[in-house]
């Protein structure tokens, strides 16, 4: 009696999920938020890349940008820590079970404020994980206040100027040896998404730093972090594509136009050459990149870094593939023998 | 003079750095070998060399273990406390001392002075100027030998076990045991009662320290992540974890690793990484002391609110702040049950002995996953770092109690998950760890209000079903915590009441008290919140004494405030001045508070 | 119908962003510019934009100013809660909906309904788009205007002060509510009892937030140095005191600043630039939440023991952890008395009303450096972030309070400067600053343990001496802090004791007992510690009921600690949703406390 | 009577005090620790300086290197702070009264580790402030665990091998805008003492890291911190004199061997150029010159970045001379009017 009708078949990624799989709550944030824009970046780029939901972990801290993982992939266990923490706790789960694939999102504030020690340690530690800092230069949810980030001479709403230099997050986690640095701006899909699926295939800390407008407290006329203003000043390094371990490079790039950078998993970037010519595999070319932006005031947005030789903090630990939860008491424990010896020992 | 037979008790005055600890474990070691029961107290100061530090040796056939302050042999080797030494050492005790340091115009008749000429003999032990410098302590070990009747079949065995049987240092400490000996068989004429004989009290015991027994309570436990951040008195839980880890946790074919340790970059990092790491399914934990759990406790609480596993032990040491690193407290009982703001309270297990380190360790792992909180245990730095002689650990015969975990299987069976619903009225509710396989097991952890499905809310009525669930889960708890342990005494109407490292002064004091006609009941409280039963000892005795180490009566406090109908007869006896309490200061206290010479703290 | 004459309960429900804040001051204002008590009370959510809010005027001729849950006139303009919002009116209630909503099956008969074309109104408003947003929220002004019978005068007072007196947003405005007015004129027929009639009951009060008035406090009360790190609900008091720096402390001439506001870069750099500040003998002050109180607890440690002055700011929200940062609660008594590992316990003021945020912010500077520790200002929410009516601040008459600082002819006068001695004997001490010129002036500041002369110390004796002094010092301080006060009442069996803004629910519930025939004796405790009279207070009623906004009973266990005597006599009234405490809620336990039936906490 | 021995007259300092007037209690140190050598030092610069001890202010977190304020200049005040927290606690003191000259010690891990969010908030605010890093890659105080500051590869006492990267203090400091940056040891005293004059002369926040020797746990065979290993690896970059406002220039230097760095308070410091040329006010050079090390495993001592052009923290605050402390009822509260108004504006 009852008629099926044929539904058109829902697209689906390498591991047969559709992008509604990958959707999380109704964002709460302000409507025309940077960071929203970024959340459903997230989405594309798991999608695309055959994220596994159930083996994702959403990690974040404090403040709008980290209420956002509960905005997408709403099937994935989710860590909301406490403000500047999130390092911390992202470490601890990410070494209890590596196979997880990590994903951090964390404000200015949240990162180069408070979060500061954690964050330089995490790079130290190179613990794979994709750590992105949705970049507003404002703490938004404290309504507005200067961050770390917000640039020297910089304005607020009501007019007062920023004192401080701004702390150059791709900088700092460069000068801590971080392998993979990148910068990008919520509304430069085109950009963000492969640097989103590089991060994932990348074994180590993935540092994005993503402008990310806050439209209520930041967008005004002095700010260095409005739309208008990023729009304006943005230069992208390169045209990037990501090409996924399991596809062929079909696209035909001009010789010298592009540079290839091959990833541990066979996946592999495809750096196309705009204005400038730009290795991002040279450590000091980065250094002198940022060095140049930041006095020249530029925005230069990319691959900044990308080095793979350092192995991830659970590789260096020599941990098993098997989650830590997973040993039971035969497996932790010494034996009754073990046992009895060391109690000879104490006598 | 009447013989006094395995009462003794010695101390030795050095400076840190100079290497006595090796002698100091060999005396005691030795008397330990002879079947006497012994404990150590080492006092050292806050700084790696060149200070002052005391190491008592005490022995006794009762097996008090509790710290002693009159000493029977003060063995002085620092010139610089010498008299001080002398000043504060009792009349009628021995005191034996380098002659190289001429102090012949301070030395008192009403004490026994045993002169040792320290330079000569360390000639006669050996020719290298470096290796002198190392066994000069050895001279001390052998004038007590003979002094005190320590079979050398004792000292040898203990010498070997020192270093491990290595033929050549074996010989070379012994040696100089034996120049001691020698000399003292010679020159000195035994003026004093104290003798050792040997008996048959220490079995199959062992000697060990606190800390280490609660690493070995680790490892058997089922940790397998350990963040920490160096702080005395704790490091030495961690780092003898780890060497436990290396030893028994490797593949011994691929090398693979059973366990993470990190060295966090502060406290508030190791307890980070504690919280995610549990809310991944490892069994956890960090170690620290006072200023440590201050830094955590903006993330104790999101634990407590988050309902996270988390096992942190807190080796006390004397604060407020930076305070004494080196010296004991009981002081963190009121901000730790307390720790963070908000409505807060968290379990506290309180080890009265090395033993109780190792159990407690084990049992904190349990009950963390069972409620799924941070679950502290308080120990100290006089159980953690001193050497206690206690029965071997008993190897573990249950399994981990891992809690209400559901895996794919158990929610497929379920309509819906939902993380903090009270399904079974206990207040405990389920979790599920990331990686599961199945589409319902995701939540989202949060310290935010959050209502049953893990959602955010600001609903009055869900907010409060929350944290009244949480009360309700502490209530739960108190019945699964390790209960009180009561002694009863003849006197049913008069309660002692204490807990911790504070144990062995009791024990002690009840057979003094005992001796003056007094006989209270004792209870030992081991954990926090309160089994029912510590209520029934409150409401059955007409007058309770709390003994403690800390100057705010912490504990006294939280009795108050569980039983308000009782604070009224509860006094304290407490002790606070640093150093590890005995049982004099117990028993004068209790005296004068059942004389009512003492103003009722 | 009998009219009910200035006695009100108005709320509106908007989504927050939308800008309703200035519409609803204009309505309280108008009302307060009749010579009518009024307050307010704002539920705001935890975020930016796009959530709901609610915004409740309260009008009581007799001055009620506690929050009251039975809403008398309900303005819905949110409908994403109008459903809800329907539901949880009490019958009789009015409400005030948008016709645009087509609600009209959810409208209640037992209600009275007033359905307002919005829409259409603001397009008579205004015909500029943008504008038209803007002032919708004006219409419903002007329909509770006409309703309620406000008085253009007193209207048109108010917008002027919302806007400034700028001519053109002033018309924009007035004419919205004119509109709103109007309408309600012609096409509502007034069918229910709710009257305003001018009284002269403001006479010079003023209207203002908590927060504010600490900042008034402390910018009179002499800070000349804010560190502070931005956080839900305490942010207000560090901007509004900038902005009187700003204002107040500018050198016209030379441009220079008497102050330095440092926003840090957490907590503990907030409080650690305090303490520093302090040390060199500024008056320094943060302010924050509890996330922000627990993560000084290291500090605020290092500043009980090494005794420097600071004044904190913990104006409370919900917690435990992240917990409801937009909700109200006194859930940080316990956690920050005992904040910091080992014996501490700490001066917490408890400001009853933005009166008292404003003088006790100047005792609490004053305090701070009379005792060289830090002090806690320990507002909450509602008292800080919500407006009432209060009179005017006073000008403050007296001189700072500097405590013991030692200047270089005072050395001069020495043989030898001691930090740490008691001279005077009531455990305070004398300190110096640095630049002070004098070869005597320096000290070591330090966290670890110290004798009087500010020396490292491992001592015993010496270690004791120390802490038992802090503990005397606290005794002295229960001297100088502010004292309870005192409502006496007819029964003098029977206490209630309550604090900081319970208080307003306490007064107004002491009418409602009164008409029941419940005469309590009422104190409000002001301060820990415990000034004697509170003691006086417990020891003379037979029961004292305990009225908080927490769940574990803060502050009678508080009082349990101190008074364990009468701890017995003491039951607890809570309230711990997050909403604003209310008069009904203390009645309701308070009587069933009195018949039994309610289980004592 | 009494006779007056004519003792020979001390030698004194620009401001008429002797060397002893700058000493100390004794150290409870190790003998042989590299931080002793230090205090040491500072007290020869700050002699040679003519720091006036009642106006020095000396600040310290937690380690065997944050006791040795103890172990010098007496007459100061000193703030011997908790652990990580010294940074902070100095920023308030110094801007309290900045009229005091700041001088801080810390240790590797008291800054690297658990002090790194402080330290980098410090240098972005530019505090004026010595700096005074005691670098020996371990905590000493708490018997000789890796800091972070260990290099990759060193080796504990016992073994135990470093799997984490150091982090460099003085790269960190460049890349966190630090105009006075340099690195020197403990043994070195003539380039430590002319370095600390310098520093003491900065207008700002000056780090300095010392590699300072823990000869009980850092001090064998494997350790990258040993005094072997350090004065086989030290590669001094410069011979410094700092010269003081009031002296002059004396020494004739032969044309291009020298390069002259002006201070703003007229003094000045003289390098001498050894193997390779530098200047140390070029941020790019130093940036290279940090990374060049740490590629080729060279311990580069000296002056490695200078400039001041930046006003400090008090200054861009806008503080009086004056300390706060000294200001009264009238120079803080509104006038009566000023108040009454602000009443007024309630209603
Ligand atoms: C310990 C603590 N301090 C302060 C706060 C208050 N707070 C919440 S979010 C935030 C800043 C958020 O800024 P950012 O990380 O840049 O996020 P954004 O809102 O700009 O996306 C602060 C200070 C807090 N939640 N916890
Ligand atoms: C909050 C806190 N955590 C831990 C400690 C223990 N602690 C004392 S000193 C120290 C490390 C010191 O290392 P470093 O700064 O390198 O100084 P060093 O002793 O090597 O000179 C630690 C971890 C402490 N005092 N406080
Ligand atoms: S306040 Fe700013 S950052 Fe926060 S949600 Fe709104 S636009 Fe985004
Ligand atoms: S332990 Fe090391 S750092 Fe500490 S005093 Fe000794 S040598 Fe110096
Ligand atoms: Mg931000
Ligand atoms: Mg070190």
């Amino acid at each position: 009696m009852s008629e099926t009708v044929a539904k058109k078949p829902e697209k689906t990624n390498r591991i047969g999920l559709s992008r509604a799989d990958y959707k999380g709550g109704k964002s709460t944030l302000c409507p025309g938020c940077g960071h929203d824009a970024i959340s459903n970046h997230i989405i594309s780029a798991c999608y695309e890349a055959g994220v596994d939901p159930l083996m994702l972990g959403k990690f974040s801290g404090i403040g709008c940008s980290s209420k956002t993982p509960a905005y997408f992939i709403s099937q994935s266990h989710a860590f909301n820590a406490a403000h500047g923490r999130m390092p911390s706790v992202a470490t601890g789960a990410m070494l209890a079970n590596h196979a997880l694939t990590g994903l951090a999102v964390s404000g200015d504030g949240d990162t180069a404020s408070i979060g500061m020690g954690q964050f330089a340690h995490l790079i130290r530690r190179n613990l794979k994980l994709v750590y992105i800092i949705e970049n507003n230069g404002v703490y938004g949810l404290t309504k507005g206040q200067f961050s770390a980030t917000a640039d020297y001479g910089s304005k607020l709403k009501r007019g007062e100027e920023n004192i401080h230099g701004a702390i150059d997050l791709c900088g700092l986690a460069l000068e801590l040896g971080c392998g993979f640095v990148a910068r990008t701006f919520s509304g430069d899909k085109k950009q963000i998404v492969p640097l989103l699926q590089a991060a994932l295939a990348y074994e180590g800390t993935a540092i994005i730093d993503v402008i990310s407008p806050c439209v209520t407290f930041n967008n005004h006329e002095g700010s260095t972090r409005s739309y208008d203003y990023v729009k304006e000043h943005d230069q992208p390094l390169q045209e990037i594509d990501f090409i996924p371990a399991q596809e062929q490079i079909t696209v035909d790039y001009a010789e010298g136009t592009v540079v290839h950078v091959p990833m541990h998993d066979g996946s592999h970037l495809a750096l196309k050459k705009l204005e400038r010519d730009y290795n991002p595999t040279d450590r000091m070319a980065a250094v002198q990149l940022l060095q140049e932006a930041r006095g020249q005031k530029q925005l230069l947005t990319g691959l900044i870094y990308f080095n793979e030789d350092k192995p991830a903090y659970a590789k260096q630990l020599h941990l098993p593939e098997a989650p830590l939860h997973s040993f039971k008491e035969a497996d932790l424990r010494p034996s009754r023998e073990q046992f009895a010896a060391l109690m000879g020992s104490f006598r | 003079m009447q013989p006094i037979v395995n009462d003794v008790n010695i101390r030795i005055a050095t400076i840190n750095g100079t290497g006595s600890q090796s002698a100091n474990l060999i005396l005691m070691r030795s008397i330990f070998n002879m079947g006497i029961p012994v404990a150590a107290k080492n006092l050292f100061p806050s700084n790696i060399a060149g200070l002052p530090t005391w190491y008592t040796v005490r022995v006794h056939h009762k097996g008090y273990q509790a710290n002693k302050q009159e000493i029977d042999i003060f063995v002085v080797m620092n010139p610089n406390t010498v008299y001080d030494d002398i000043r504060g050492l009792r009349p009628g005790a021995i005191l034996l001392y380098d002659l190289d340091m001429k102090i012949d115009h301070a030395l008192r008749a009403d004490h026994i002075n045993y002169g040792i000429p320290f330079g000569k003999l360390t000639d006669a032990a050996s020719d290298d100027l470096k290796l002198k410098k190392k066994v000069v302590n050895m001279i001390y070990v052998g004038v007590l030998a003979e002094l005190l009747s320590i079979e050398d079949a004792a000292l040898k065995q203990a010498v070997e076990k020192q270093f491990n049987n290595k033929t050549k240092v074996v010989d070379l400490n012994y040696k100089a045991i034996q120049v001691g000996r020698e000399y003292a068989r010679e020159h000195l004429q035994k003026q004093d009662p104290y003798q050792l004989q040997a008996l048959n009290a220490t079995g199959d015991k062992i000697l060990i320290e606190g800390n280490t027994s609660a690493a070995l309570g680790a490892l058997v436990g089922g940790c397998t992540f350990l963040s920490w951040y160096p702080i005395t008195p704790s490091s030495s839980v961690c780092e003898s974890l780890i060497g436990y880890f290396e030893k028994f946790r490797v593949d011994a074919t691929t090398g693979e690793k059973r366990f993470a340790a990190v060295q966090a970059e502060d406290e508030i990092a190791a307890v980070g990484m504690v919280l995610g790491a549990s809310w991944a399914g490892a069994r956890s934990m960090t170690a620290t002391s006072g200023p440590g759990i201050s830094l955590m406790s903006e993330l104790v609480g999101y634990g407590y609110f988050a309902e996270i596993p988390a096992v942190i032990f807190d080796i006390q040491r004397m604060g407020p702040s930076t305070g004494l690193p080196t010296r004991n407290s009981q002081g963190d009982l009121l901000s730790t049950y307390y720790l963070s703001h908000g409505d807060t309270q968290h379990i506290l297990l309180l080890p009265g002995s090395v033993t109780e380190c190792y159990e407690m360790s084990q049992q904190a792992f349990d009950l963390a996953e069972q409620f799924q909180t941070p679950v502290f245990v308080m120990s100290d730095l006089d159980l953690g770092m001193n050497t206690w002689m206690t029965d071997p650990m008993v190897y573990p015969e249950t399994a981990y109690q891992r809690g209400k975990v559901l895996d794919a299987e158990a929610l497929a069976a379920l309509e819906a998950f939902e993380r903090y619903a009270d399904r079974d009225g206990d207040g405990v509710t389920y979790r599920t760890l990331p990686g599961t396989r199945s589409q319902k097991a995701a939540y989202f952890t949060r310290g935010s209000g959050h209502n049953e499905k893990a959602q955010y809310t600001e609903k009055p009525e869900e907010w409060k079903r929350v944290i009244e669930r949480l009360s309700k889960k502490f209530v739960t708890a108190s019945h699964y915590v390790p209960a009180p342990v009561l002694t009863p005494g003849e006197n049913t109407q008069v309660g002692l009441l204490a807990y911790g490292s504070t144990h062995f002064a009791v024990e002690e004091a009840l057979d003094q008290l005992a001796a003056a006609g007094h006989q209270p009941d004792y209870l030992r409280v081991r954990a926090l919140p309160f089994s029912p039963d510590v209520e029934t000892f409150l409401a059955n005795h007409t007058v309770i004494y709390v003994a403690e180490q800390n100057r705010d009566a912490q504990m006294a406090r939280l009795l108050f405030a569980h039983y308000p109908q009782y604070a009224a007869k509860i006094k304290s006896i407490l002790h606070y001045d640093g150093s590890f309490v005995d049982a004099n200061t117990i028993t004068a206290q209790y005296l004068a508070l059942e004389k009512g010479t003492l103003a009722h703290v």
